[in-house]
């Protein structure tokens, strides 16, 4: 059972890791992906192992918001890419301080 | 309210309300108001006098006009004491500053501050009668103030004049600083016997423990330093001879200097159950009297030294006071209000006559032009020097006979000596301004003062001449000394005669240590059988420190006013502006760092806020780990 | 007349707010009618509040003209007030001063006229909200309110580094007090843990027993708060920028009225809330008061310009004070709230004269003035009196109070009145060379350019003359007929010993210094 | 199968459960109405959308209070209404409405279209309401995604923007990155529980035996995967109060979006989040092995020290309020942590106060932005107080009560949670705080100072030096609208400062509702 | 069943991995997908095939063919070479590898509440699990359904507002 959760941790760690070290909107928006993903994994694992399905059914809402998220992240990303050119995270630099 | 309070509330009233009129409505009265003053303290000695025989011939009394400060235990009402040492006074203040008064009319005549000048005048006898009669230490100590405050007003007179305006500065502080000990001596007067009353505090004397009333015995005697202008405080009064000549008349010779001795006489009990602080009394007493003659010996400015031998006489008194012979101070107060005041007048009959003229080295010869003024000043010359059979004579002699007889032979000695240089300067000016040739400017008209002005100084010199004969039969036999003795009879006698020599043994001393003096100063400017110039030379090192007053305001400067500016400056700049506002600019200009810092975590880069986001993470879930 | 009676406090509190309403719609073009009213409306507040003298029972401690209703039943908090003799006067001073500053301030307020005095007369209600407030929580909005008017003042018609000062002014006594809001909540909640319910009532309050430990903590906290508004040495520095920088108007409300709060705060709220606390600490405070004393005088003596001068005195004076009120003798508590009001009196007047001196001659610097006793003959005698007074000369105010806390406090610390007391020499040194400096000094001397102004210096008119003579006058009337005042803080006083005395902790200790023992 | 299915509805159940969200369908069901007026070309452009927005809200309004004092459940415990909620919605509402009071001046300035902008504005308020009265944790995930959705929406709506895209961005990866943390702890939640439904996992916890272990007490074997779900829950909601170090967003995307919506922001979602951690807070946080006040109190610490040090060199007027309120959010956290019914009650206080002067200043600050002044910069605010005394003095007014000066709800607001946190013991937590109140007021009472004090150096750059020439609003008039959203922020800052008692009336119901849970 | 878990892990990780050391998107976006098929393994071993589908449905289907659908559009097949701030890096690893180590020990620590439930596995296999979800789906979780779908619909309003290059 906790092999389960494990594995989910370790993706969701490795989705962390991608937040943290790449610039490129895309792959990071990726990297969010697979968090939530490791967070499915891991609701999928412990609704089984409790013999419960609500676990099952928060995975499905998770994966909508999911889609939801994906799309105004993809929409935000490419007004982004259309007014700076680029989508790398660091040209976000106009707000500081 | 009978007759004799009304009398004594009204002796004050008078100046009071000359002081109101005049300050107030001056402007409209023009000259009007020198005459109406000098009726008013007419009026104020002609009260005094009477007041004088009825306490003469019954006795004293006390009266409160109204419950003045009341806090906590500390209740003080404006009252008076009526005894036969305040009536005294008061017919001295009260007379002297009549004839000063109208003295004043022809002195100040063409002065645009003629109102102003006489409304500080009457404040002045005002506060004076008060300080005089006042039945407790704080209403002491309140006039003690004010009559400081009327001296800083009437020095600083002419406040046009730098020097004018210092001196009255310098007057008030000096004196605050004997005031500071005297307020400390009522503070711990007051947490012994929980009261400011005299009666009250003069029946617990005998009952307090020696070294207490000593402390606060010589506290108080601090204040007496300062307004009396002893040494080490008594820089303050040459310089105050800044101030209109009649002021000096008035305050630094016949009334307000002598407060301290007065003040000494009224604390008698306190100061005979000290033996020690009497003794300080005392010795001070006898320094300052040998000081300032000293310092007067080479003086060229005729007001300083006149000055500087009101110095020296009252230290003869503080001998007396330090001595426990009470009447005898008081005798020479009164007989040295008298003749010093004389002096006075007739010096500013001179300056007035030279237009203002003070230094020796231009005058000479004046004794043709102002007969009057000439004879009068003599007169007060021959009373200081202690010649038969003026004031002078009875009144010192009575002081030496005294501490000769209760056996300190030094003192005696010092005075005795002191008595040969006070007559040597007195007559060195004399014979300076009024028999040498003449220095006097060409283009200078001198002439002899209005008759507003000699008839004071007549009256002043026939009762300079006539006042000391109060003094006879010699010693306790005096008229005077039977009249006021009565007063002191609680003083604890602290210091019995020894000796017995006779009274003109010593009077013949005295005479010849006078005559001596004279004679010395008419071999040397009269005859000029000696060079001064020679003796100065011979003596170069001590002539100069006298000359340079024992450069006592100098060591002062030296030793306190630049040390003090120096470190206040360092207070200011260093301490308050760069220690503690830095601090506290400090702490906000930290606060700008720390903002600065803090800005950087928020550098605009998506990266680094993620990573923000993560160490929060991991500090959290860390927390865990370590709980 | 019976409502009026009954509700004296709140419509003296609120009337001018009521006056603020009045001028609201009023142009602000219409600067003279603007002055006028204001001037005029702030005299109505004075003269009533000459009721609250006439109808106070000098023969009572008791709070009187009380009015209490619910506020904020939650917190226990109410609408609370109520005077005793202390806060008497202190609210008269404050009706005095704010009428006299509004008519000082015709010439020197030239814009912003409407702004000015809406601001004035709103600081007059946060000022007389605070004396007469009995709820903790009540006195505190008002207490902190009442810095903002004065924080416009000083930054909106101030001179030189005015925002500075405004801003250093603000912030560093809402740090205080907001530290004493601190102690305020902390002594709150331990009496609602005392006794289950929560209340604000400072009578109630009083009954609360603390530990001795923690009153001491607390002290500090409320001790902070009220130190910085006194000041006291070293929480003073804001008090130098914050006079020297405000219109006159402000300097004189500024000394006259809110340097008074730390001193009331201490009497009103930290000692007799924290009375063993307060005890315990006394020595060491009155070693700050002293030092206060010292200190002040000292910078003053070498102070060049003129406000920053007076600032200081404020601060020697201010040690007198606390050295009065921390000496616990009945005596030095009752010279403490009377030098309390002689400071308020003398250095308001002082600050008048200064204003009118850099009105005319454009310039605070000492060196740069002189001369001025020669043009200006009333304004001369008129300043030397309020000078005076400052010194403590006999005869005038200052005398009194500084005798009476001299005195008094010397039964409990001999050493440190003594030298307390020095500084009244100190006092005489920087006022009376400061004076001659300013009004006699030769005008065409060296050391300084020759200051044209003076040419044209005229002396006082009829309206200053009107401004600064209730001052002349209350000086001479508290030097020499101090009865009526001192008869009316007399029982306050004795029942605030009475109070303090009732801890027993310290209580015998204290008894013989406090001198009510033999009262 | 039977045995496993909830119970079917009766017709009684599911009135009540609809009725348990009346409030919120009727926002939505506005938030559609408005959405189809896009259809409508010619209609599109005009107040229309604006105005219906106002009404749908205020229908909302009028049904929560309705429904006060009534105690729902709907929806299997999925949501409740009671007194709790209605406080919440009440305030939430508000907001709203002073969100779209103060859009119409601002949006219209901007080619974008209005129906769909005032239409997601109504989703985002049903979104938080619907996060307040959620009692499970899918609803939480779910609304709490709802709202977070449509802020990034509305953040990034001014397009071609290059400031407005770039902080929906930022908001959105950051906020995305905080809710993957979020759902991960609800991951060990659910494992170390079993339930999602808030109430039962109190009851779960409540009946759950605790084992002596050292010297705490350890919750029966669950308290790992406990702990470490609710730390990483905590995260997700921390993030959304802008809690120091989960803050970074808040001032790039409070400065970047469009500034009603930045108003809404600071209002709206802040405290929706706060209300939703409050209600888990006390039914599920309460009861593990771990203290959470130590780390509340860190975390409250830090946000109010970096958020005041930060804004003190602030010069953009939205930045520094950004600042502040992460700050605030410092203040608001001490009444939580203070805990105990009065804390409760204090901290919903404080946060119907924080409302409206934070609605209050973005207001003035969208009028400012709409003047002569045009301008976010301070700097520029030189003089304005007597140029424009209401709205100057209005500002004035809201930087005090944020700064927590007495006579403003903001000062009520402090006191009320400090001291529900002294009467807790949480001395130096108390007293650091007033140090920052302090030092805090420093930036509020700059803009102060530029306000009424310009400099003389500053003349030149502020519409002072135009003083005499007639400079008017330079895109139209000062709407009624925004003039009275600022007139209802006043009122209620200074009547919740001066006569408070009928707010803590309301908060104490409020509170009361929630400690009965 | 142990093994396939142990495949399934290896395979996720490897590409969760790839996903994010890739230079390339698409490549990445690619390794994602693979990512996902083997969670959806996952989901099948956990007799949770309805989950599964989905997961190919949702995510390999629509979400990545989004994203495939961007980076085309784009037409950034690569970022142009920026500059990576090298301690900013090795932090950010630090701080990956702290919470990586936190999450796993406390992982590894914790337990399970003890099964309670009745929806066994054998259950759901003998009703079918999309069935057992669709009943609760639509009975106890119907707001939050409802909610689900408005979501939906204001993100796509969302997404037409930001892509649309002019209304």
């Amino acid at each position: 059972m906790n092999n389960y959760l494990i594995v989910a941790g370790i993706i969701f760690c490795i989705g962390a890791l991608g937040v943290l070290m790449r610039k490129n909107l895309i792959i990071v928006f990726m990297s969010l992906e697979l968090m939530f993903n490791a967070a499915n994994l891991g609701f999928v694992a412990v609704s089984n192992r409790l013999n419960l399905i609500s676990g099952d059914i928060f995975v499905i809402f998770v994966m909508v918001v999911a889609a939801a998220e994906a799309a105004v992240a993809l929409g935000i990303i490419v007004a982004f890419y259309r007014e700076k050119g680029t989508i790398d995270m660091d040209k976000a630099n106009e707000l500081k301080n | 309210m009978d007759f004799k309070t009304s009398i004594t509330w009204l002796i004050p009233l008078f100046p009071f309300a000359g002081w109101l009129l005049w300050g107030l409505f001056g402007r409209y009265l023009k000259g009007f108001s020198g005459y109406l003053a000098s009726a008013f303290i007419g009026i104020s000695f002609i009260l005094s006098v009477i007041l004088f025989f009825i306490v003469a011939y019954s006795h004293g009394f006390t009266d409160t006009l109204y419950p003045w400060v009341h806090a906590g235990t500390l209740k003080v009402g404006v009252s008076a004491v009526i005894d036969r040492l305040s009536v005294i006074m008061l017919v001295m203040v009260t007379g002297v500053s009549t004839l000063v008064h109208i003295y004043s009319i022809g002195y100040m005549q063409d002065d645009k501050g003629f109102s102003r000048y006489f409304s500080f005048l009457n404040l002045f006898v005002f506060s004076m009668i008060m300080l005089v009669i006042s039945n407790n230490v704080l209403l002491l100590y309140v006039f003690w103030e004010a009559v400081g405050f009327c001296s800083y007003i009437l020095i600083g007179f002419w406040y046009e004049k730098k020097s004018a305006s210092d001196a009255g500065k310098k007057a008030f502080i000096v004196n605050r600083v004997g005031d500071f000990g005297f307020a400390t001596g009522i503070f711990l007067l007051f947490m012994t016997t929980k009261t400011l009353n005299y009666e009250k505090i003069f029946a617990m004397v005998p009952t307090m423990p020696t070294l207490t009333v000593t402390v606060i015995a010589l506290l108080l005697f601090a204040g007496a330093v300062g307004k009396s202008a002893q040494f080490p405080l008594h820089v303050w009064l040459p310089d105050a001879m800044e101030g209109p000549t009649p002021v000096s008349a008035l305050i630094h010779a016949a009334t307000m200097v002598t407060a301290g001795v007065y003040m000494i006489v009224r604390f008698h009990v306190l100061f005979s159950y000290s033996p020690t602080a009497s003794e300080v009394v005392l010795i001070v007493g006898t320094f300052t009297a040998f000081f300032a003659a000293f310092i007067a010996l080479t003086q060229y400015d005729i007001k300083r030294i006149v000055a500087y031998s009101t110095v020296s006489q009252l230290g003869y008194m503080f001998m007396a006071v330090g001595i426990g012979s009470y009447t005898a101070g008081m005798f020479h107060l009164i007989s040295h209000a008298i003749f010093k005041g004389l002096l006075f007048l007739t010096a500013g009959s001179v300056m007035h006559g030279l237009s203002g003229e003070l230094d020796l080295r231009k005058m000479g010869g004046l004794y043709s032009k102002m007969k009057t003024t000439a004879i009068t000043f003599i007169v007060g010359g021959l009373a200081l020097s202690g010649i038969p059979p003026f004031s002078g004579f009875f009144s010192k002699d009575a002081i030496l006979a005294d501490v000769y007889n209760k056996g300190y032979y030094f003192a005696w000695a010092v005075g005795e000596i002191t008595a040969l240089m006070t007559a040597f300067y007195i007559f060195r000016l004399i014979f300076l301004a009024f028999f040498a040739e003449s220095k006097v400017d060409k283009g200078l008209h001198v002439h002899e003062s209005p008759k507003i002005m000699t008839i004071p100084m007549i009256i002043m010199a026939v009762l300079a001449s006539t006042i000391g004969f109060l003094g006879i039969p010699p010693l306790n036999h005096s008229v005077f000394y039977k009249f006021l003795h009565v007063d002191f009879l609680n003083a604890k006698d602290f210091a019995p005669i020894v000796n017995n020599m006779p009274w003109y043994v010593l009077s013949s001393i005295s005479v010849a240590a006078g005559l001596i003096g004279i004679y010395i100063a008419y071999l040397l400017y009269i005859k000029k059988a000696i060079d001064p110039e020679k003796i100065k030379n011979m003596f170069k090192p001590v002539y100069e420190l006298s000359y340079n007053k024992v450069y006592i305001d100098e060591i002062y400067d030296f030793l306190i006013v630049k040390p003090m500016l120096v470190f206040f400056g360092f207070l200011w700049k260093i301490v308050d502006i760069k220690i503690i506002d830095g601090a506290v600019n400090g702490v906000a200009g930290a606060f700008g760092n720390f903002s600065v810092k803090a800005r950087k975590i928020q550098n605009g880069m998506l990266m680094s806020y993620i990573l923000t986001l993560s160490i929060g993470v991991a500090a959290v879930l860390f927390y865990y780990f370590i709980r | 007349m019976a409502f009026f009676m009954k509700y004296i406090l709140t419509i003296l509190i609120f009337f001018p707010t009521v006056a603020v309403l009045i001028l609201l719609p009023i142009n602000k073009k219409n600067e003279g009618l603007l002055r006028n009213l204001a001037t005029l409306l702030s005299l109505l507040e004075f003269i009533a509040s000459y009721y609250l003298f006439i109808y106070f029972r000098p023969d009572t401690y008791k709070f009187q003209f009380v009015e209490k209703f619910n506020w904020i039943p939650s917190f226990g908090a109410s609408y609370f007030l109520g005077i005793d003799g202390i806060s008497l006067f202190l609210i008269l001073l404050t009706t005095l001063l704010t009428f006299v500053s509004l008519l000082s301030s015709y010439r020197y307020i030239k814009d912003h006229v409407k702004e000015f005095v809406i601001l004035m007369l709103l600081l007059e209600t946060f000022m007389l909200g605070t004396f007469a407030a009995l709820d903790i929580l009540l006195f505190y909005v008002f207490w902190e309110f009442m810095l903002l008017p004065m924080y416009f003042i000083i930054g909106m018609w101030g001179t030189g580094k005015r925002i500075y000062s405004a801003v250093k002014f603000f912030l560093y006594t809402l740090a205080g007090s907001l530290i004493m809001l601190f102690g305020l909540i902390y002594i709150f909640i331990i009496h609602y843990q005392q006794t289950g319910n929560f209340t604000f009532n400072l009578i109630r309050l009083y009954n609360t027993s603390i530990p001795v430990n923690l009153q001491i903590l607390l002290f500090i906290a409320l001790f902070l708060g009220f130190a910085i508004k006194v000041p006291i040495f070293p929480f003073h520095t804001w008090l130098p920028d914050a006079h020297t920088e405000a219109p006159t108007a402000g300097s004189v409300i500024l000394a006259g009225v809110l340097l008074k709060f730390g001193i009331y705060g201490f009497f009103r709220f930290a000692i007799p809330l924290l009375p063993n606390a307060a005890q315990i600490l006394a020595p060491y405070i009155v070693v700050i008061g002293v030092i206060g004393i010292l200190y002040g005088a000292f910078v003053s003596i070498v102070q060049k310009d003129l406000k920053r001068l007076v600032a200081f005195s404020s601060v020697s004076h201010m040690g007198f004070i606390m050295v009065g009120l921390f000496a616990f003798t009945a005596i030095s508590i009752n010279g403490a709230v009377y030098q309390l009001l002689n400071h308020g009196v003398d250095t308001g007047a002082l600050f008048l004269f200064v204003g009118m001196i850099y009105e005319r001659m454009h310039t605070r610097q000492i060196k740069d003035l002189g001369g001025i006793a020669k043009k200006a003959p009333i304004l001369t005698v008129l300043f030397l009196t309020s000078v005076l007074a400052s010194v403590g000369l006999p005869g005038l105010n200052g005398f009194i109070g500084e005798f009476l806390i001299l005195i008094g406090s010397f039964r409990s610390y001999p050493v440190l009145t003594i030298i307390g007391t020095s500084g009244i020499i100190f006092a005489a040194v920087y006022l009376l060379w400061m004076f001659q400096r300013v009004m006699f000094q030769d005008p065409h001397d060296q050391t300084a350019p020759y200051n044209h102004h003076l040419e044209s210096f005229d002396d006082m008119n009829l309206r200053e003359i009107i401004t600064v003579l209730p001052l002349i006058i209350l000086m001479f009337l508290m030097g020499f007929y101090p009865d009526p005042f001192l008869d009316r803080i007399g029982p306050s006083v004795l029942h605030f010993l009475t109070m303090l005395n009732h801890h027993k902790i310290i209580y015998n200790a204290i008894k013989i210094k406090t001198g009510l023992s033999n009262a | 199968m039977h045995n496993i299915m909830p119970a079917i509805y009766g017709l009684n159940s599911l009135e009540k459960s609809m009725l348990s969200i009346i409030p919120e369908a009727v926002i939505i069901l506005f938030a559609f109405i408005v959405l189809f007026i896009t259809f409508f070309e010619k209609i599109a452009k005009s107040k229309n959308s604006y105005y219906l927005s106002l009404i749908g809200i205020a229908f909302s309004i009028l049904y929560v209070v309705m429904l006060s004092g009534r105690n729902l459940t709907g929806f299997y415990g999925s949501v409740v209404f009671n007194g709790y909620d209605v406080f919440l919605f009440i305030a939430i509402l508000l907001s709203g409405f002073l969100t779209v009071l103060v859009s119409k001046d601002y949006i219209e300035n901007f080619d974008v279209p209005y129906p769909e902008y005032y239409s997601i504005i109504l989703f985002g308020i049903s979104a938080m309401m619907f996060l307040v009265s959620s009692n499970n944790l899918i609803m939480v995930f779910i609304s709490l995604e709802f709202m977070s959705i449509c802020a990034y929406i509305l953040t990034g709506y001014i397009r071609g923007n290059t400031r407005s895209t770039e902080a929906a961005l930022k908001y959105l990866i950051l906020g995305t990155f905080a809710s993957a943390f979020l759902i991960f702890g609800s991951v060990f939640i659910y494992a170390a529980v079993g339930h999602l439904n808030l109430n039962s996992i109190h009851t779960y916890l409540e009946n759950i035996s605790y084992v002596k272990h050292g010297s705490d007490l350890i919750l029966n074997g669950i308290s790992e995967y406990l702990s470490i779900g609710l730390l990483l829950f905590m995260i997700g909601l921390a993030f959304k109060m802008s809690l120091f170090p989960f803050h970074a967003w808040t001032p790039d995307a409070y400065d970047g979006a469009p500034t009603p919506i930045t108003s809404f922001m600071a209002t709206g979602i802040k405290i929706a989040a706060f209300a939703v951690f409050l209600r888990i807070y006390l039914l599920i946080y309460n009861y593990n092995v771990i203290n959470f006040n130590d780390i509340l109190w860190v975390l409250a610490v830090l946000s109010m020290t970096f958020g005041n040090i930060a804004a003190i060199l602030s010069t953009n007027i939205k930045r520094l309020l950004a600042y502040s309120s992460i700050a605030q959010a410092g203040y608001i956290l001490i009444g939580i942590i203070g805990g105990g019914f009065y804390g409760y009650s204090g901290t919903l206080f404080y946060l119907f106060a924080y409302i409206f002067m934070t609605a209050g200043a973005f207001a003035v600050v969208i009028i400012f932005e709409n003047s002569d002044i045009a301008s976010l910069d301070i700097k520029k605010y030189s003089g304005v107080g007597y140029k424009y005394p209401f709205i100057s003095a209005a500002m004035a007014f809201f930087m005090l009560s944020l700064a927590g000066i007495p006579v403003t709800s903001g000062f009520m607001g402090k006191f009320y949670v400090f001291s529900a946190a002294v009467k807790s013991g949480y001395y130096w937590l108390v007293f650091i705080a007033l140090l920052n109140s302090a030092f805090a007021a420093y930036y509020y009472i700059k803009v102060i100072v530029k306000m009424y004090m310009p400099d003389k150096e500053d003349s030149n750059v502020s519409c002072i030096a135009a003083e005499g020439k007639n400079y008017g609003i330079v895109n139209g008039n000062i709407s009624e609208g925004i003039m009275l959203a600022i007139i209802i922020c006043l009122f209620f800052t200074l009547i919740m400062g001066v006569y408070p008692q009928i707010f803590i009336n309301f908060a104490n119901y409020s509170a009361a509702s929630l400690a009965s849970l | 069943m142990e093994a396939l878990f142990y495949f399934f892990a290896f395979i996720a990780i490897f590409s969760a991995l790839m996903v994010i050391s890739m230079k390339n998107p698409l490549t990445s976006a690619l390794y994602l997908v693979l990512c996902f098929f083997a969670l959806a393994g996952f989901y099948v071993l956990l007799y949770m095939q309805f989950i599964a589908v989905m997961q190919i449905l949702v995510y390999a289907g629509a979400i990545m063919v989004l994203v495939v659908l961007v980076i085309m559009l784009l037409n950034i097949s690569k970022l142009d070479s920026v500059k990576t701030d090298f301690h900013q890096k090795i932090i950010g690893i630090v701080i990956a590898v702290v919470l990586f180590a936190e999450i796993v020990i406390y992982t590894v620590g914790g337990k399970t509440r003890k099964p309670t439930g009745e929806i066994t596995h054998k259950l759901i296999n003998k009703i079918g699990n999309t069935q057992v979800i669709g009943k609760f789906l639509f009975t106890k979780y119907t707001l939050s359904f409802e909610i689900a779908s408005i979501l939906l619909f204001v993100a796509i309003i969302g997404a037409y507002l930001f892509a649309k290059k002019k209304l």
